[in-house]
């Protein structure tokens, strides 16, 4: 591993919260188009990895680099204009706008518009409110999001907005895409629903994604390789079925079972 | 140095009047998280009270002064029931602003049954002063220092021990699944109501003791009072005290030394002194001296 | 980054999407706001009522800064109590630009294309210079600095006497004529009439632009700052462009409210821009519909003229003493306590406020008779 | 729409009387005999089909305002009630009065205004300087005549307003002269202690006026913020430090009583003399009132209540037994009365010229003569604005909480030769 070629290097991230070490010492790398999956016990640091990943947290040592950028000691903001795209656990979506606006919102970063260009309308702000409209349209065919297109996200189901979630990410057209647990609190016919859009997307976009993930075999299925992390370390990094047969990954699985 | 004295003393005075309103403050704050802007309601019923109490139905002070708190808590707890208790989960703005419509309400009510005339509270101390060294001291105002102090005293037995004291610092943590626990929490927010409104009627009846009167402008304390919850952060009881003290001896300060050595600060400075000093402390600490930063999750 | 995603036809797609943000996407809607627009221009000419008049004078002033307040705290989120500051700083500006060099204090006798303007220009740029303090915080905090500003605002117009005329105030008699047109009295008509003309014009431009800013992308950012904060910076919306630029645009239109809430009232003094006057435009905010720019405009028709409407028919109204002499209730207590409840129960039964409720009754309509 | 025909009216005959006044005197609706109403004409607020006129009033009815404000209004009514229950103005016009409430706000007063200057013949009483002062552009405008609530000197010159009584300046150069010559403040240090805004200095006007003419000098001069819960105390200890022996004081009621808590609670007792509205009963009844009975003097008008000798007192204390038997003694409310006194004599004067237009009133104003008030306030002749003589009159009152409103006289009616020289803009 390793090498210029890497679209994402990580190395040596520790981040702690006063005493508390959320990650220590975590290394990694993703290749341009691989799907690379962060697994682990609860409160084992795989949110933290995201977050470190778009800005939101700042690690205390380490660097992380996209396509040879440094994103340590960034905004949010920033990691998003580089490329970086993600969904929350638990959604974060604005509920009052609708699906088309929340798509829209991917598209912020793609588009100029400013606030007096905005008020009078006319022009381009007119004409780049169309082509990017346009843009997501299309990702709400890719989604099957049709019905859903002007209604406030705040009212839709669960797995809907999920999906919307997974589109708002992609509007952005990403580089790298972070998704953390997108089926976690789904039934069966919800979860193959993203299952499915995810492989599309991999399969369209040749899109590199780190995948946080509960649900083991929507893992083992869908990930190139796997890292898995315990209290903030990570134990071992390996395609999937290597993994599996792991013995401290089964020791730190059921260790916390028992 | 007399005047020194003597200004430190009067501030320290105010000070412990913004103290117990904004006590009546806190006690809301920590449990429910809202803002209450109609504590100068409360704090003008619970004066109005006492005085009818008092001087209407010719009842001795202090138990005029405890029917009044026990009426105001009554009301304060009702108001929660009926009305902000339907506003869990809305935003913070929504909030504030039933409050403040709420005392709209209140100013309005008031002066309907009372008038707008001055009143005399019909209190034991009037303009009684004893001397305490250099200093000529009003009773009132020893007792109005004392209010305080024990006011906050009780506050932080309640708050460590007491059953109650404790539910309400964990319902403050998470209002929603306080609710979703059941019954307990209900009783906390309408007790923590409750508790400001007695707290409230201490400090509207110290406020129109003696020759301050009763009149249906003596709410105007309570927007005076927040410079001093903002400073002392707005969860913390011992933050609020100091915060009131604070801002009590500065702003007294102010009206003796600034007109001779900053003229060009404009008459009247320490009017808006309060503000002068919160929003300095606020660009330091965005939580006030002793709040509790709000945590950002995920 | 091109995809290869399944396409429409290029053009049969963008000619939906510009009906799609067509601002009045139906026939009936277009017609209606046609209508709206001639009837509220033939207003004046009907209704000659100077009472009537002063009154819309005053509700169409205080819409500007309802548009206003609402893009910050409906569009936005952040609640602020500091609006009758900005309001003050409009009111001021234009009366410095705007009037005559000969009163006290002395104007500087400045056209309209020049005053106006710069009443909101001026405090938008004060907006810029408050808001990174203010905005640095949340919530409750922000609520009450933000009354702070009142405060500390008020001691600055009662001090600066060189502009404001310090606490015995100033009249507001600036120039009301942009080229050949007069707006102290257009052709024949009245102050009041012509002056009706001039606030509601601005108030429907106002409208627009604010209508044109929301859903646009500035408006977008806008609004996932106030729906979810730190998802909008992880989609790219900076925090502090969008909140502060929401600040500086919302003081702006307070100040073109300002002055001409100013003007309408023709004297101005230090105690005009108080806390109850920031109350009263949060109150339309809400009571005409929180984040909605038609709410702005209802909610100052409603807290402007309800009170006038319970006057006027008050005769009907029992338990109401009708002369400052008698004991009990009195019409303006009654008006107090009426827009304090209206607060309340808004936020209490309908907290999108009369936007939803005129929606609602659209929907009701559009389905008529059919109406289950 | 009846709006609309009633403006064109008045407009007509505002026109009318322009015209009838370039030629010099005697218009045509004035050469109806003196009296005799069946010839008056139809004009904003006057119907001669009932015979009623109808007067605005703009007061402050709620907030801080309304312990001033309501009996200063429930004077209007009991004076306009009296004349009412004699047959009205002229004995056959009746006088209806619409009140609005400002609570002392320049925009509610503006927004009353614009409901009222339709359909009254004038305004009865416009409260506080900003509420005037923001009403003054519209009232030259519409032509029409408003009685201010408020002794600022600077109505004086107003042709549209319609003052009474002396002016705070007036008031605050004869209680100063009286005290430094006969009141026993020879060699005294005199101070000042003001609200910071244009009541307040139109005391210290006066203040240094009387300091001029009777060649002593303000030891100290101190103003406050109307106090709003703020701290007044240092002004009162400067004054203390300064070693001041009589203090001259301009303020309202509510921080009269916080500054006099904090002079009393430090020992501090000057000879306290005030401009009148810095008193009100109420402080006679308070804890303060031992304090007050040693120290306070009182400059206003007019006699003790309830002094029968004087017959505006009699015929007032008779007027409010009939018509409002609840009312209690308060000096507000007898302003209240005078002022509708003045308006019912600017109307009368009005009727007998012909003319209840706007023009009209303007030039019954004019030519009214002088206003007397039965000793309740000073004799004001009115004439063109710029040639009114004001009353230039004081009476002290001490503080005594046995009697009503708490006021006893020092010294009646008094005019001092420094008072008579006081010119104003």
């Amino acid at each position: 591993m390793g090498g210029v070629s890497e679209l994402l290097e990580v190395r040596g991230v520790t981040l702690r919260f006063g005493g508390v070490t959320a990650l220590e010492d975590v290394s990694f790398d993703v290749r341009g188009g691989e799907m690379f999956a962060v697994i682990g016990p609860n409160g084992a640091g795989k949110t933290s990895i995201l977050n470190c990943l778009n800005c939101l947290y700042r690690p205390q040592r380490g660097s992380i680099r996209l396509e040879g950028r440094e994103l340590v000691g960034r905004r949010p903001v920033a990691a998003a204009a580089l490329g970086v795209a993600r969904t929350f656990q638990n959604l974060g979506l604005f509920p009052n706008l609708d699906v088309l606006d929340n798509l829209m919102l991917g598209r912020h970063q793609r588009m100029t518009t400013g606030f007096l260009a905005g008020a009078l309308w006319v022009g381009k702000a007119r004409r780049e409110e169309v082509a990017n409209r346009q843009r997501c349209e299309e990702i709400v065919e890719m989604l099957e999001l049709q019905p859903f297109r002007h209604s406030s996200v705040g009212t839709l189901p669960y797995g809907v907005q999920k999906r919307v979630e997974l589109g708002r990410a992609l509007a952005m057209d990403p580089h790298l895409l972070l998704l953390d647990e997108p089926v976690a609190g789904m039934n069966l016919e919800e979860t193959e629903d993203i299952a499915r859009a995810v492989l599309e997307i991999r399969a369209e976009l040749d899109l590199a994604m780190i995948l946080v993930e509960h649900d083991m075999r929507l893992v083992m299925d869908l990930a190139d390789r796997v890292m898995v992390l315990d209290f903030g370390r990570v134990i071992a990094t390996d395609e999937p079925a290597a993994v599996q047969s792991d013995q401290r990954v089964i020791e730190a699985y059921l260790g916390k079972a028992s | 140095m007399t005047k020194l004295l003597e200004l430190t003393f009067s501030g320290t005075i105010r000070g412990a009047l913004y103290a117990l309103v904004a006590l009546g403050f806190v006690v809301i704050y920590k449990s429910t998280g809202v803002i209450n802007f109609a504590q100068g309601g409360l704090l003008l019923l619970g004066m109005y009270l006492t005085y009818n109490a008092r001087v209407t139905w010719g009842v001795p002070f202090w138990l005029a002064v405890l029917l009044a708190a026990t009426a105001t808590a009554l009301v304060g707890a009702l108001v929660e029931r009926t009305v902000l208790r339907r506003m869990v989960g809305q935003p913070v703005f929504a909030v504030v602003m039933v409050t403040l419509g709420l005392l709209i309400i209140v100013q309005q009510v008031i002066p309907t049954i009372w008038g707008y005339d001055r009143l005399d509270l019909g209190d034991p101390w009037g303009v009684r002063k004893v001397s305490l060294g250099p200093l000529d001291v009003e009773v009132k105002d020893l007792w109005t220092l004392a209010l305080a102090v024990i006011v906050l005293a009780a506050f932080f037995a309640f708050f460590r021990f007491g059953r109650y004291g404790v539910a309400m610092r964990a319902t403050a943590f998470d209002q929603e699944a306080a609710i979703a626990q059941g019954i307990s929490a209900r009783r906390v927010f309408a007790l923590s109501w409750a508790i400001a409104g007695a707290v409230a009627t201490l400090a509207g009846v110290m406020l129109a003791a003696g020759s301050g009167g009763v009149d249906p402008s003596k709410d105007i304390i309570a927007l005076a009072a927040f410079p001093a919850i903002i400073l002392g952060g707005l969860d913390s009881p011992l933050g609020a005290v100091v915060g009131g003290f604070v801002i009590g001896i500065s702003q007294s300060l102010t009206s003796g030394y600034q007109p001779e050595h900053a003229p060009f600060l404009g008459e009247g400075f320490d009017v808006v002194m309060p503000y002068v000093v919160m929003v300095l402390i606020l660009l330091v600490r965005p939580y006030g001296l002793f709040g509790t930063r709000e945590v950002v999750r995920v | 980054m091109a995809i290869a995603l399944p396409r429409l036809a290029n053009r049969e797609m963008a000619r939906s999407q510009s009906d799609a943000l067509r601002l009045f996407p139906t026939r009936w809607s277009r017609n209606a706001t046609v209508g709206l627009i001639v009837a509220v221009a033939a207003f004046p000419l009907a209704v000659t009522s100077e009472f009537w008049l002063s009154v819309l004078l005053f509700v169409g002033a205080t819409a500007i800064g309802a548009l206003g307040l609402n893009l910050l705290t409906g569009f936005t989120g952040q609640v602020s109590l500091g609006h009758a500051f900005f309001l003050g700083v409009g009111a001021y500006t234009a009366c410095y630009l705007g009037n005559p060099p000969e009163g006290a204090p002395a104007g500087r006798g400045l056209p309209m294309v020049v005053w106006l303007p710069a009443a909101a220009i001026v405090p938008a740029l004060v907006g810029l210079v408050v808001g990174p303090a203010a905005l640095r915080l949340k919530g409750n905090y922000l609520a009450v600095v933000s009354l702070g500003l009142v405060f500390l605002g008020a001691h600055v117009f009662k001090e600066w006497e060189s502009v404001t005329g310090g606490s015995d105030g100033t009249s507001v008699l600036p120039s009301l004529a942009v080229g050949p047109v007069d707006f102290a009295g257009i052709g024949g008509l009245t102050k009041n009439q012509s002056l009706f003309y001039l606030v509601w014009a601005i108030v429907a431009i106002s409208a627009l632009a604010c209508k044109n800013l929301v859903r646009s992308r500035p408006g977008r950012a806008m609004q996932a700052v106030r729906d979810r904060d730190v998802a909008a910076e992880v989609v790219g919306v900076s925090l502090a462009r969008y909140k502060l630029g929401a600040f500086s645009i919302s003081s702006g239109l307070a100040g073109l409210s300002g002055a001409l809430y100013a003007v309408v009232l023709t004297y101005v003094e230090p105690g005009t821009w108080s806390l109850p006057l920031s109350i009263q435009f949060v109150a339309m905010v809400i009571v005409g519909g929180i984040g909605t720019t038609m709410g702005g405009i209802l909610g100052a028709l409603f807290i402007g003229a309800l009170p006038e409407l319970v006057k006027h028919y008050s005769a009907s109204i029992p338990f109401v003493a009708r002369t400052a002499t008698e004991e009990g209730l009195s019409l303006p207590q009654l008006n107090q306590i009426l827009f304090g409840l209206s607060i309340v129960l808004f936020l209490v039964l309908e907290p999108r406020g009369l936007a939803a409720l005129w929606l609602r009754a659209k929907a009701y309509f559009k389905a008529w008779p059919f109406s289950y | 729409m009846r709006h609309l025909s009633r403006t064109a009216v008045a407009s007509g005959m505002a026109a009318l009387a322009l015209v009838a006044g370039a030629c010099g005197g005697d218009g045509p609706s004035a050469t109806g005999t003196t009296g005799d109403g069946g010839s008056l004409k139809a004009a904003p607020g006057f119907d001669p089909a009932t015979n009623t006129i109808k007067v605005g009033i703009i007061s402050a009815l709620t907030g801080s305002g309304a312990p001033i404000g309501k009996p200063l209004t429930a004077g209007n009514e009991v004076f306009f009630n009296r004349v009412n229950a004699k047959g009205g103005i002229a004995g056959r016009y009746k006088i209806q009065f619409e009140e609005r409430d400002s609570a002392n706000e320049p925009q509610k007063a503006v927004a009353a205004y614009n409901e009222l200057k339709g359909n009254v013949a004038l305004l009865a009483q416009t409260f506080g300087t900003p509420s005037n002062k923001a009403l003054l552009t519209s009232l030259k405008a519409d032509g029409i005549l408003a009685a201010p609530a408020s002794l600022d000197a600077d109505w004086v010159r107003e042709p549209n307003l319609l003052p009474i009584g002396s002016p705070y300046q007036i008031q605050a150069v004869n209680a100063l002269t009286w005290y430094v010559t006969e009141g026993g403040g020879t060699g005294k240090k005199i101070c000042a202690l003001s609200q910071d805004d244009a009541y307040g200095k139109a005391g210290l006007e006066g203040v240094d006026f009387a300091a001029t003419k009777n060649g002593f000098t303000v030891a100290s001069k101190q103003s406050f913020t109307i106090t709003k819960g703020a701290e007044a105390g240092a002004a009162v200890q400067s004054l203390k430090d300064a070693g001041c022996e009589a203090v001259f004081l301009g303020a309202l009621p509510s921080d009269t009583a916080a500054l006099l808590a904090i002079a009393a609670r430090t020992q501090f007792a000057p000879q306290w003399i005030a401009q009148s509205p810095s008193y009100i009963g109420a402080l006679a009844a308070s804890p303060l009132k031992d304090y007050l009975a040693r120290t306070f003097l009182v400059a206003s008008e007019g006699t003790e209540w309830g002094d029968e000798t004087v017959a505006g007192m009699r015929d007032m204390i008779a007027d409010i037994a009939q018509l409002k038997p609840d009312q209690q003694p308060d000096y507000y409310f007898a302003f209240g009365y005078n002022q509708a006194n003045a308006v019912v004599q600017v109307l009368e004067k009005a009727v007998a010229l012909g003319d209840l237009s706007r023009s009209g009133i303007a030039k019954a104003a004019e030519e009214v003569g002088t206003l007397t008030f039965g000793g309740l306030t000073g004799d004001y002749r009115y004439g063109k604005a710029a040639n009114r003589v004001f009353p230039r009159e004081t009476t002290l009152f001490k503080v005594d909480p046995a009697k009503p409103v708490g006021l006893a006289v020092v010294k009646k009616s008094f005019t001092t030769d420094a008072a008579k020289e006081f010119k104003i803009g």
